[in-house]
């Protein structure tokens, strides 16, 4: 788990991406993940989960630059993302 | 029937409790019946199921909760799966069209549907949806005069939001009306 | 004395128990509210903390339950009819200065909205297990008042009848309702404030410096000195005499406490009050308190009709029990059944007091919903077999 | 007319102790120990509502538990013997339902700060207007010298047999940092000054505070073989150091060193009823009828 | 297990009861105390404060008793045998969490040292008017064990069985002794250490992520989960289930309960202590507990001088009431006399088990000194007349 | 190896959120509100313990009762739920008992400075080495939403129906006034930062405290009409001040008004279990075995 | 009562002297009057009182200058000063 | 006489307590009877009378308080005055010369003095005067051994403080033996 952006390593890397996940049925509809993704690669989705909320959707998922903000926002635990490769291979970071 | 025992199912924020307080007000305070209101309430609700039963009844109700539902109102899908083998067998189902995906039940219950959540939507506030369910439920069960419920709606909701809610009221009330007497029970 | 008309919102009203218990309390005159939030009770607090501002009153959310236990008792000697709520974990921590208020012979109202117990338990859903806790809650020995009304009318008629005997015997009334009734919705009818026979406080007429505390010390009711006239009385939670001052010996100590217990014990035929039903030639009769009460009926009814011969006693106040009445009816019955959400306290009391005179039966609970009617009725039956 | 008068504002018998006034004679002598300090600190209060000349049945004194506890117990006021730590909660009903009154809480640190910590914080912050002198001995004396959370590290005490190590509270900082208008401390032997600290703090609107460092001969000059209660008297003498306005973040209190004395806090701010009102008056404007004065009644 | 060499005090010791409790927690390797002054409690802190340093033990003066409840409750899952001390006023204070305890299933001991109330009462003489707040006084349902020691020896015993009782049923015990007991200095012998048989706790073999903390919930016990392991357990004071996982409903607190309550039920016959002389033949049976039932054999003596058949029963356990064996010997003697410091508390329970089977009386007293052994012979007499 | 090993540092199947190894999975999800923000600060616990790369084992987790005071059942760590207002002293007896482990409070304003007030101040008196993280809604959010001694004057709440017209308290002063050593404030938005107090606080030896300003979006952000739990971040992200270092005393909260957030106070004092150590070494020299460490069996 | 000494009538007043007044019975010995004495007028007696206290007596009644510190410092409630006129009648301060 | 009912009364600080302790200890732990000892204790007695109670017995003593005081021992006027009246018709009262006036009492009683507190304070510490008190009751009363009595003393003083103790101890004997056998009874 990498929760804590270490910027030394930042110019080293080239800018990640992140490939999203959404456990849907999970989410509370909050809006916070939409409102601070800071590359806007998500909306809320019209529908509703089982329990009446809409859970967001990635409108620009090739935006993501698994920045995590989403993720440890997120009050219900509902949405993290997997850091890609440039080839778009999941790895370590 | 002397006695009709209503469960109602949301979420939370559908305003469940209120509808139930409603139907209860008509009964018990404008319609001289007796009317018990309980709720299933606190922490373990939040964010989540929500559920109010409400028996009315012409004599003193004693024993306070639902043991057969007569009228099972369900605004959400979770509150209609956990509630709905707990029908009276001439029971009435009556539910949100586009939230509530419901079952055919056994020969004597009848299913009553309604877009409240849209209704409610159209009218400006979605938040109305419970008040549009208490005016359909009014219109399909026909379980309390009009006029209660109107006065109970019209003494129950936030002072300055009366004209929506009986708006809501009336919204719920002509669609159930229209659809008893279309005779368009839906499975 | 008669309720004052700003107090009291006449007509018919659709409020749940908790609700009608804080309207009971203003119409009864609080003017003090001390308390601190807790589930199932809450709903009390809230209610009052809105009409308050209005009719003179002061609502204060205290720190915890033990500031507002103390809080009550300092405004009542303040002169303010004062009262709390609270439910079983909040209960627990106001035992210490519940005994306080006993011993200084303190007028206030004490609500238990009770929950499932113990420790947190089930804190919205209903129990009766705090029963013998409001009988033997605080350490040493005393006597209690203890109320329990069936719904929110009941929730609203009881609050003013709390006061009344708080005021009458000058101590603490505690009123111990559950979660169902609290938060049971029915519709609650408001007499006009002529209606409302409330009993005012008593206070001395001995000229200060002639006039202790407890002028009365044999099961009697002192009349109270108010403050600031020039008293300058001395209360005290040691033991102590009737000039308030404390005597730490063995002899004081009988005096005091033979008063606490004699003051209830002595007017106890006043305190009672049963609703009795087709007692006489009954072979067996269903006691009950608050909920409990209500949720027999249908079982009672039912077994009625093919024949048994049921009696039913509602008992309104549980503590002091009926011990005189359940003697009585022991020499004559079959059988006595003690409905409760518990599993066998106030039953204790009656099995004692049968005496192997009849059969004692208790249908217990664990709690979180009230007794399935079915139960009772198959008890009844079991019963008069 | 004798100099001893001014008190109860009638002309009493010559040669008659002036403090017999204030005192209920009936239970003097008090119960406190030979070089105990309580004694001196009820005459410091007796100075203070004599040199206000409030009328004393307007008056309320209410102490918990202790051997300060007692001290509501030996004064001719509406006085009320609480329970362990309560004081200030009673004594806060009190004032609520008679606003008219000035409520005094006398009593222990044990007392107010240990177990009734809780209450004496909430009810400074509340500002509620009402005033509490706490005689601080450093120890639980009543139950036989027990460690306080007021306990200098070091010292000894019945349940700190070999030192105290914890840190104790350094209570004008509580208080002051609580919300408390009005925070003094002094020692006994500084009477008049322990005095005119009491009748400011009566004055005041609010919450507020008087420490008065005390000798407990018994149990905690005794423990620590620090002589008699004279012993400790001295000893305030030679190493209390008056510093009004001190910052009471610098006032801590170490074993046998030295004691800043003074007046650290003087500010204002409306009090819990004062508070109350203007809270409802902005909600309700004239409809509402604001709470207080009168004889208890409304 | 046997006691710890390094704990043990062994020899013969002139000590009051209070020390002696102290030395039994000590001996029963207790390594945490957290206390709060109370008279006629405080000898049992101030004794294990000063033995503690060089044994391992950590003695904390709380800042209230809530804080000591609560705090013995934590290092009791921290693994250490903990305990506390007090006396009427903190007693109440400790209830609700006295019910966490309960709740939790966590072994720990309290001692109330009981002194004259109600309230602050009276501090420095005796009573025993806490009983029924002992079994009664935390709100809900359940059941409690407690201990009444007559003499600084007992009071050393009964410390250790206290312990060995909480490990063995995973739950707090109660020693509820009483100021004359606690200031009364005597002879103690202090075995040497293997002479003391000790329970140690039992920890779930299961390996960490199959174990729950209640492994068993039908009232059997079930092993303790020790932190800092792995098992990453949850405990909470809510109506739970085997998983420690709230259940906030019904059945789930049926089961709760049901559980707590059996627990002491089930195994009330290897709880109950009574230690008999005389019952057979006898035609009245005197009980009593603590220092009532050292008080009373003098009074027994005397009567049985007279020719009297007395029997007598020193009930070393008062919690859970020997039930069963009151019942029995209600119907073979002609009366059962209850011997206690208060106005009839355990007296209820022997009545109500007497059932009216043979005569009940009491010889109640309100405190601040022991019983006048004359009231009891005279109510010996009174009752084979 | 997936960016998402290091919590328990050792490889988990890919593609499960990563915080499903210190939650109770089988009891997600939890029962907090849309919007709610005390999801987000447990979050910013697991970051900071994933941070630390302390052992799991070794952390044990207390919450009271509220709202936040769930917290301790949804963490898959030794937890426990205790009663309202005395998770401190409970975690008090267990880090006595287990002072080898990191002891972690993390409850409610009510229930940590309310009902549970007085256990704080001693507590942090003691320089207990435990960390207790409040999640500061300003209401008592679990039992519907009453006034709590934070909520801002003027704000409104159940029981304060036309504005509250307390003072409330300061939290930072409140601890920094009582003997913490480590004094923090965040807002639930300030999750890095946030992440990064606890883990200091987590770390430092002795009594830390983090105040973490959330949204409760069902009660206070309705009653007082201020639109959802994401209108409060919004508004935390407008009126939110970083000031390091800033003086407690300064940086009291107001109804809809600047936030002041930081780093307070980060102090050296020695905790309790030392002072223990000390103080009876000092008196049995080497006789005296240190307590501490170890697997609690000393 | 006057135990506040204004210092304002210092200059139109005599040096006032008093008149001691020592309740033996109900002194506990503590010394307090006799060591703060400004003028050393006290000292503790040889006799016990029926509590075992030596009460004080006052060895240089003539120094008094009804300071009232004995008075306010002693705890007991045991000793108090009256003041006297040159003549050595009592008056009101 | 096989029980012994002795009460001590002084003043606090004259060491009351401690004196009970010591005859207590002296016969359970070194004279292999039964002692018990209880005070009255605490708040009520701050700066006032104190008193100790002891039941020597060579059974089990039951009845923890004394009904009639065999001894009475007597360090105030305060506690002779409160408890003369209830003494045993053969009792002994053993006071302390200076501070208690006694007064006659029935044929069978007898009174003792020493002026402990003078002696006490020859010895340089007036808190020495319980022991010499102890001993002259040992000497008058022969209720114990003096061996017993001794070596309590011993083992429950202050370390440090043995041999001032002991000597103050020898004291009180030797002024009772002494007493005794010149048959100086006075009254
Ligand atoms: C609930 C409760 N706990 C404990 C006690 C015992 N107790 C009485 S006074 C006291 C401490 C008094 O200390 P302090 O307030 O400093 O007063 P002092 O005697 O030093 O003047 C204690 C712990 C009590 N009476 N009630
Ligand atoms: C002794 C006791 N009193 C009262 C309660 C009721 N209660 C439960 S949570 C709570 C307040 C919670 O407020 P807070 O700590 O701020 O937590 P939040 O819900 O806001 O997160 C109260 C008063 C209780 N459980 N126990
Ligand atoms: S990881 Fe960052 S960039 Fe990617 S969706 Fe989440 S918030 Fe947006
Ligand atoms: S932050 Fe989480 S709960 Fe909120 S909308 Fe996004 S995924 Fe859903
Ligand atoms: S014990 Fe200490 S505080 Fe108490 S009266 Fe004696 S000297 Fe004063
Ligand atoms: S009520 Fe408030 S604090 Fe509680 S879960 Fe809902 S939003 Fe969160
Ligand atoms: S009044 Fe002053 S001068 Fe006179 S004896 Fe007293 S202290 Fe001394
Ligand atoms: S100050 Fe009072 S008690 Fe002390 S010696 Fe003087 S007169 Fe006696
Ligand atoms: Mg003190
Ligand atoms: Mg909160």
């Amino acid at each position: 788990m990498k929760f804590w952006r270490t910027p030394l390593d930042i110019d080293k890397l080239k800018i990640p991406h992140g490939e999203l996940h959404i456990i849907a049925e999970r989410c509370k509809g909050c809006g916070f993940c939409v409102e601070y993704c800071p590359k806007d690669v998500l909306v809320l989705s019209e529908e509703f989960n089982s329990k009446g909320y809409h859970p967001p959707k990635a409108v620009k998922p090739e935006e993501c630059v698994n920045c995590d903000l989403c993720e440890i926002l997120c009050p219900d635990f509902a949405i993290y993302c997997l850091r890609v490769e440039e080839e778009g291979k999941e790895v370590a970071k | 029937m002397a006695v009709t025992e209503i469960r109602i199912t949301g979420f939370g924020g559908q305003g469940v409790i209120l509808s139930g307080y409603i139907i209860g007000k008509a009964a018990s305070i404008f319609n001289e019946q007796h009317a018990t209101l309980t709720q299933s309430f606190g922490p373990e609700a939040r964010g989540s199921a929500c559920s109010a039963q409400v028996i009315v009844s012409d004599d003193r109700v004693l024993y306070p909760y639902v043991t057969k539902a007569d009228i099972l109102v369900a605004m959400s899908k979770d509150g209609y799966m956990t509630h709905k083998n707990n029908l009276a067998k001439d029971g009435i189902v009556v539910y949100e069209k586009d939230l509530v995906p419901v079952e055919e039940h056994g020969a004597g219950v009848k299913n009553y549907g309604i877009p409240a959540t849209r209704f409610a939507e159209e009218l400006g506030r979605k938040i109305v949806l419970n008040i549009v369910m208490v005016g359909f439920l009014g219109a399909v069960s026909g379980l309390l005069p009009e006029k209660a419920l109107r006065k109970a709606v019209e003494t129950s909701v936030p002072s300055g939001t009366e004209e929506l809610n009986l708006q809501a009221f009336d919204k719920g009330y002509q669609y159930g009306k229209q659809l008893v007497e279309t005779a368009e029970v839906t499975a | 004395m008669k309720a004052d008309p700003q107090n009291v919102l006449v007509g018919a009203h659709y409020l749940d128990g908790n609700h009608a218990c804080g309207e009971g309390g203003i119409a009864a005159g609080c003017k003090f509210f001390a308390g601190y939030p807790i589930t199932p009770s809450t709903e009390i607090a809230e209610r009052v903390s809105r009409r308050f501002p209005l009719i003179g009153g002061v609502f204060v959310q205290m720190e915890d339950e033990l500031a507002s236990m103390n809080a009550i008792l300092g405004a009542s000697w303040g002169g303010k009819k004062s009262m709390t709520c609270t439910s079983g974990p909040g209960f627990s921590l106001m035992m210490e200065n519940f005994g306080l208020g006993l011993m200084l012979e303190t007028p206030c109202v004490l609500v238990n909205v009770q929950r499932g117990g113990p420790s947190t338990g089930l804190p919205t859903l209903p129990g009766q297990a705090d029963m013998m806790q409001a009988r033997w809650g605080s350490h040493g020995d005393y006597e209690v008042i203890a109320l329990a009304p069936d719904s929110p009318q009941e929730s609203f008629e009881l609050t003013i009848h709390a006061f009344n005997l708080s005021e009458k015997y000058r101590m603490p009334v505690l009123i111990m309702t559950d979660e169902c009734v609290g938060h049971m919705t029915e519709k609650v009818v408001i007499p006009p404030p002529e209606e409302i026979e409330l009993v005012e406080r008593k206070y001395s007429d001995v000229p200060p410096g002639e006039a202790w505390p407890y002028m009365e010390f044999d099961g009697e009711v002192s009349p109270m000195l108010p403050v600031g006239e020039g008293h300058k009385f001395h209360i005290t939670g040691l033991t102590h005499d009737i000039r308030g001052y404390p005597v730490i010996n063995s002899e004081a100590q009988h005096l005091n406490t033979r008063h606490l217990i004699d003051k209830v014990k002595k007017h106890a035929d006043d305190i009672i009050w049963l609703e009795e039903k087709d007692i006489d030639g009954a072979d067996v009769v269903v006691m009950a308190y608050g909920i409990s009460s209500r949720v027999m009926q249908p079982a009672i009814a039912k077994a009625k009709k093919e024949g048994i011969k049921v009696g039913q006693i509602k008992m309104v106040t549980v503590w002091p029990f009926p011990e005189k009445r359940v003697k009585e009816l022991a020499e004559k019955v079959k059988a006595m059944i003690m409905v409760e959400m518990n599993w066998g306290q106030v039953y204790l009391e009656m099995e004692r007091c049968i005496a192997g005179k009849c059969e004692a039966h208790l249908i217990g609970h664990g709690g979180g919903t009230v007794h399935n009617p079915e139960d009772i009725y198959n008890t009844i039956k079991e019963a008069v077999k | 007319m004798s100099k001893k008068v001014a008190l109860n504002k009638a002309p009493v018998e010559e040669k008659q102790h002036p403090m017999e006034k204030i005192l209920r004679m009936d239970r003097i002598p008090h119960i406190w120990c030979s070089t105990c300090g309580i004694g001196t600190t009820v005459t410091a209060l007796a100075m203070a509502l004599d040199q206000l000349g409030l009328d004393l049945n307007k008056v309320a004194i209410l102490s918990g538990i202790g051997c300060t506890g007692r001290v509501a117990g030996y004064l001719k006021l509406d006085s009320f013997h609480t329970t362990h730590g309560r004081s200030i909660p009673f004594a806060f009903g009190l004032h609520i339902a008679r606003p008219d009154m000035k409520v005094i809480v006398f009593s222990g640190d044990g007392d107010l700060i240990s177990i009734g910590g809780n209450h004496f914080i909430h009810t400074a912050r509340r500002n509620a207007d009402m005033t509490v002198i706490c005689v601080n001995n450093f120890i639980y004396a009543m139950t036989g010298g027990q460690v306080a959370p007021t306990t200098p590290t070091t010292a000894r005490s019945a349940t700190s047999p070999y030192g105290c190590y914890e840190h104790p509270f350094n209570l004008p900082l509580l208080a002051a940092s609580s919300g408390a208008v009005y925070v003094a401390r002094w020692t006994a032997l500084h009477i008049r000054r322990l005095a005119n600290s009491i009748k400011e703090a009566i004055a005041k609107p609010g919450f507020s505070f008087v420490e008065v460092v005390a000798p407990c001969s018994t149990l905690y000059a005794r423990l620590n073989k620090l002589g008699t209660g004279l012993d400790l008297m001295k000893f305030y003498h030679d190493n209390s150091v008056i510093k009004h306005g001190a910052d009471p973040k610098e006032i801590d209190i170490d074993y046998q060193s030295q004691i800043i004395v003074g007046k650290f806090v003087d500010i204002d701010k409306p009090p819990y009823i004062e508070c109350f009102n203007a809270g409802n008056k902005r909600v309700f404007g004239d409809k509402f009828k604001p709470y207080g004065g009168g004889n208890g009644s409304n």
